[in-house]
């Protein structure tokens, strides 16, 4: 649905830029891994296609608010950077595939990057809801850039932090301790979020221990509703079939082992309907 | 009083003059979450091609000043996956549906047309000429009018008579009027345009093209005074062909204008993308607009800003039963 | 450690690659109450016509998403008030000119350049091909490759052979490279593009068009992707041609893409007239883009996004003593 | 000169909104009848071409303000609406060729129609240094766009109001009773600024009076600095020529009876460089 809701708050969160809108319906029919396509640049701007943002958190307050985080990136952040209380902003949302939970109290590590670990703190609660054991793994460039470090360990049994300049936690990058993490917790699934190479890398290390995992892509995207087809990343679907599937409505969660990570940004010849053979081999 | 909306291309009424736009509405199903597609005028497909297609690499989509490049190249799920789904669903809920087909030689264009010919439920076909002929190097159909002529010819000759076939032109020709002309000449019921013009941009960071394909169309309102300039040149040169206008329309005011240009359809596109709700607010705003300046009929407003500089508005009303 | 910005056209040496677009500095001294024009790479006039010229009735502009629509038509002195008071003027205050010329027919753009060859003060002579030949029912001349390499034949046969001869092309052809690729054959020693490609939009208070004279050209942001894609394309067929690039650049990092995409010399247009001081804003925003990523000279950078995917930027940098 | 000032106050006065900008070098260079090229619509707006104003007024407060006054009309103006004070504004300006002033101390009458009222005062200020006497005639389709009527009655000898719908001042418009307020007063000199239906008007009064007067032009504007030739209107130069000039910076103030009112939104054909004989019989 598309909401033009009032901005509630706004704080800055060390590098990032939290924006909490008050939009009822979106915030009722949020699931974790939900995100939200959000209007920039106001009204006449040459600024034409809405940017995606997961929701971090919601919460029931004025009938119900949707919070997100960001860092500035391009002129559409820029614009949403200055926003203040009061302002309004039109989003559309929940929007994707939200992230499936188990139905047993399994443990599960949740691999953060960047401004990827805000949304894995609904994923959290909806998990310990079911009594699932939580463990946290969230790192950045910097120190700056990890995002929700003091939230991960009120929430999680054991948290894992990294920077690549060693700023804090561990110097390196989320994918050096996962291994570790995964073996010291006996985890049953991993659930990640952050830029591709992470989460291409977070998926071999599950795969490496045998256990499922949820990843929450990024592609770029012009509608975040299944109409334009620019969101395409190779997916192996269940006959074993790779297609070229639209991330913001199949997405932008998917099982780790079915995104064919080396082959994103290309249309790997096997793809159904790949020029060449594939059309016709696959279809 | 409320306006009579109603507009027809050929023989087909259509309840109301918004359709979406080729390829920008998937395969209904996902707008349908949003709105009943049945209270638009009409549903436009994607290009259908006979063998599913993958499309072409991302990054497809770059934004631009006004509006967006994209090279979906085609995706989609090729004419027997059409036919056995995505057709029959939107036939079900009673969504007229314009059937824009898509192909790389005259044989293939018409072999779509065939498949089509029996299928129920398709209001009319919308041969999208944009696309590059094998046979010819390469060169884009849309940019040459004999081309253009042989394609829809040989679509109309195998497609149910009662089906109109919309030629779907391209603004990066010399002349769009003696490409319509042909068209109109070849067979066609109806024109479309505007269809993306090529562009392409740059990612300074990367220092390399923005989109895999490297270019691109550009579409969204950046493009609008080309389309309704186009619109404009084709509704004086062939006033009584009715015209399928877009390119950038965002606003019942920017519908208006390409229906004062000489549409009697228009199609929203790169709109849906920021707005799922696009069409039928357009047809909302579009609605009101009409009824403020005093229209009765939608048919009334087409083509209106041609009429010479002495007359009035209200003489021309008053005068014409029909503008189509 | 500042950047190399020398750039050429031809043999002629510019102190930095930004000038002002045809027609959009008027007579200059407009513009030399915000900076001193010898600053920039050069000033091109408006084009310079026989007679004067009163231009078009108004309203002549009207604003588009990110761009707008104009119809001047050519106003201006005509070549002996030019000549007499214009260039003379540009002259002694050391601003390279760059001196447009427009005419009706093949003579008329050859007794331009005639007028021209013995002036003092001329860097190079821009032919605009975009005016209806008079002798062909209207129809522009560069829509036409053999029409455009005639004129430039021509203007190219009685000009100084020190004075660069270079062909402004439009983008309102079915294939840019061929026409670029006639001029070339036909003499011209580079080519600048892109002219403003035909658009329309219509006043939907009035129900008439906006422009008195319906039809204008379109320029701004809006019309940036055209640019690229036209001189991508045409440096990519013919990549030792220097390209002056232009439409819609605001910015330094516009005035990049089109670097990168192969223009040697980039022409800011309707940024002026938001920006006046937008010529030397953008130089100096195109010199600290180029030293942040490690430029030492402008020339490097000249279709560089043209590399193959694998290949590093810096890699080329140091291959390469000059990519012109 | 260009300069990115800051809105000290906005106001409504009726139907109109009233802009303060701190703008030092433009208010230190303005002239009664210059007018400032305003950029809309903030950052990566669609909105390319600047919107003119007249300057209703400067003030040395804060080294230097400038007010301009203005309805909304389009997109521009709407948002030029919604500015706060503190909020930045891009200016550029003093632009245009002033009101000439008389060098002794005559009478004139100051006609104003909708907005263009608000260009007046600055003049009066100035005739009034001079020692001349000042009458004002403002008119508007109603009272609420009658602009500067207290100002007016305050600063002038005498001030005439008319409305079109009488709800001020006398019904009808200011033509109808500027032949009798010039009569009463014995006028030597008018100045006027409003639409251009008006200031043909006006000009065939004073013509009937055979007195000088000055008009002030609005044409559609895309540059304001001279550049861009689309806010062209046909006048007669003092060699007898018509030439299509510029009302940006030949204008936007004229001697109405140069100005061929009939003529504007054409190309005369006695014009200099008109198609058709006018080129070379004037060249
Ligand atoms: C499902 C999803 C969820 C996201 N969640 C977050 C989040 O929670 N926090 C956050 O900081 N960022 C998030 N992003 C990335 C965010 O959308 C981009 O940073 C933002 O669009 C950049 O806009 P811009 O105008 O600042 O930059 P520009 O680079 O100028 O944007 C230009 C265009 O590219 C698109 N674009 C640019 N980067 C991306 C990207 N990484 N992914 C998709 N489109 C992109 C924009 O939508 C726009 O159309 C998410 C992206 C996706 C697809
Ligand atoms: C010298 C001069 C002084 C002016 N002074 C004032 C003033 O003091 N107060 C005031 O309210 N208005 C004034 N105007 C008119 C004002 O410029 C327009 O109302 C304004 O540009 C409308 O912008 P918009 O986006 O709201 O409307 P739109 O109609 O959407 O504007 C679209 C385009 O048309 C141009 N335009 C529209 N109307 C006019 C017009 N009347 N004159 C010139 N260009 C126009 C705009 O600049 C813009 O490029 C003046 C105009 C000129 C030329
Ligand atoms: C993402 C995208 C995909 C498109 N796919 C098709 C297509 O399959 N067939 C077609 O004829 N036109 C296609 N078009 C062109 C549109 O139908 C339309 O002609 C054009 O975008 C101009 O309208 P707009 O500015 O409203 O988008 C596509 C446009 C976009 C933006
Ligand atoms: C008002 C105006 C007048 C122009 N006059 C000319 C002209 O006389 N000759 C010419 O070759 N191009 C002319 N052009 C085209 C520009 O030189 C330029 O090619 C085009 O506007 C694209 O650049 P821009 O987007 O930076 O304006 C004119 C453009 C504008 C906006
Ligand atoms: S973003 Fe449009 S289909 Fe996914
Ligand atoms: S507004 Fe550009 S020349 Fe006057």
């Amino acid at each position: 649905m598309q909401v033009t809701g009032t901005v509630l708050t706004t704080r800055r969160v060390d590098a990032y830029h939290a924006l909490t809108v008050v939009a009822p319906g979106i915030a009722e029919r949020f699931r974790p891994g939900h995100f939200v396509g959000v209007a920039v640049g106001g009204a006449r701007t040459s600024m034409l296609t809405r940017r995606a943002f997961f929701v971090h958190d919601v919460k029931p307050d004025y009938g119900g608010t949707v919070e997100f985080v960001f860092s500035v990136r391009g002129p559409g952040t820029a614009w949403l950077a200055e926003r203040r209380a009061r302002d309004t902003l039109d989003l559309v949302g929940p929007l994707g595939r939200p992230f499936p939970l188990p139905r047993d109290p399994v443990t599960c590590v949740l691999v953060g990057a960047e401004h990827g670990s805000a949304t894995l703190f609904t994923v959290a609660d909806a998990l310990q809801g079911r009594g699932c054991r939580v463990d946290f793994v969230l790192g950045g460039v910097s120190a700056d850039r990890v995002f929700g470090a003091l939230r991960a360990r009120r929430m999680g049994e054991t948290t894992t932090l990294t920077t690549e300049d060693g700023s804090l936690g561990m110097r390196g990058r989320v994918t050096d301790v996962l291994p570790g993490v995964i073996a010291d917790v006996r985890a049953d699934a991993v659930y990640a979020c952050g830029p591709m190479p992470m989460l291409r890398g977070v998926t071999a290390v599950a795969v490496e221990f045998d256990i499922p995992v949820q990843v929450a892509v990024e592609e770029g995207m012009a509608c975040g509703i299944g109409v334009c087809m620019t969101c395409v990343l190779p997916v192996i679907g269940d006959d074993g079939v790779t297609r070229m599937v639209r991330s913001c409505v199949e997405g932008p969660v998917f099982r780790g082992e079915r995104v064919r990570f080396d082959d994103v940004g290309t249309i790997p010849f096997d793809a159904l309907g790949a020029p060449g053979g594939g059309t016709r081999n696959a279809g | 009083m409320p306006v009579d909306m109603r507009t027809y291309l050929g023989h087909v009424e259509l309840v109301n003059p918004v359709t979406t736009a080729a390829g920008c509405a998937a395969s209904g199903s996902e707008l349908a979450q949003f709105f009943d597609l049945a209270r638009i005028g009409a549903l436009t497909t994607r290009s259908i091609t006979m063998a599913p297609r993958a499309g072409r690499p991302t990054p497809r989509m770059a934004e631009t000043p006004s509006g967006m490049l994209n090279a979906v190249g085609l995706q989609g799920p090729g004419v027997d996956a059409f036919l056995e789904r995505e057709l029959p669903w939107l036939a079900q809920r009673g969504v007229r549906t314009v059937v824009s087909i898509g192909g790389g030689t005259v044989a293939e264009y018409t072999a779509l047309a065939r498949r089509l010919t029996d299928a129920p439920g398709v209001t009319a076909v919308e041969v999208n000429l944009s696309c590059p002929n094998i046979e010819d190097r390469g060169r884009v159909f849309a940019r040459d009018g004999a081309a253009s002529a042989e394609v829809i010819a040989s679509v109309r000759s195998v497609m149910r008579y009662d089906v109109p076939v919309v030629a779907k032109l391209s603004p990066d020709v010399v002349d769009i009027v003696s490409v319509a002309r042909a068209c109109v000449d070849g067979g066609a019921d109806a024109l479309s345009m505007i269809n993306n013009p090529l562009g392409m941009s740059i990612d300074t960071e990367a220092m390399r093209p923005a989109l895999a394909a490297v270019t691109g169309g550009l579409s969204g309102p950046a493009i609008r005074p080309l389309a309704v300039r186009c619109v404009w040149q084709v509704h004086a040169a062939l006033p009584s062909v009715p015209i399928i206008g877009m390119g950038g329309v965002l606003t019942g005011r920017d519908a208006f204008e390409l229906i004062l240009a000489g549409a009697c359809v228009v199609a929203v596109g790169t709109a849906l993308f920021h707005d799922p709700y696009a069409c039928l607010r357009i047809l909302r705003e579009l609605e009101e607009l009409l009824a403020a300046r005093g229209f009765h009929r939608l048919a009334d407003a087409v083509g209106l800003a041609h009429r010479p500089p002495g007359a009035s508005s209200r003489h021309r009303i008053d005068l014409e039963e029909s503008s189509l």
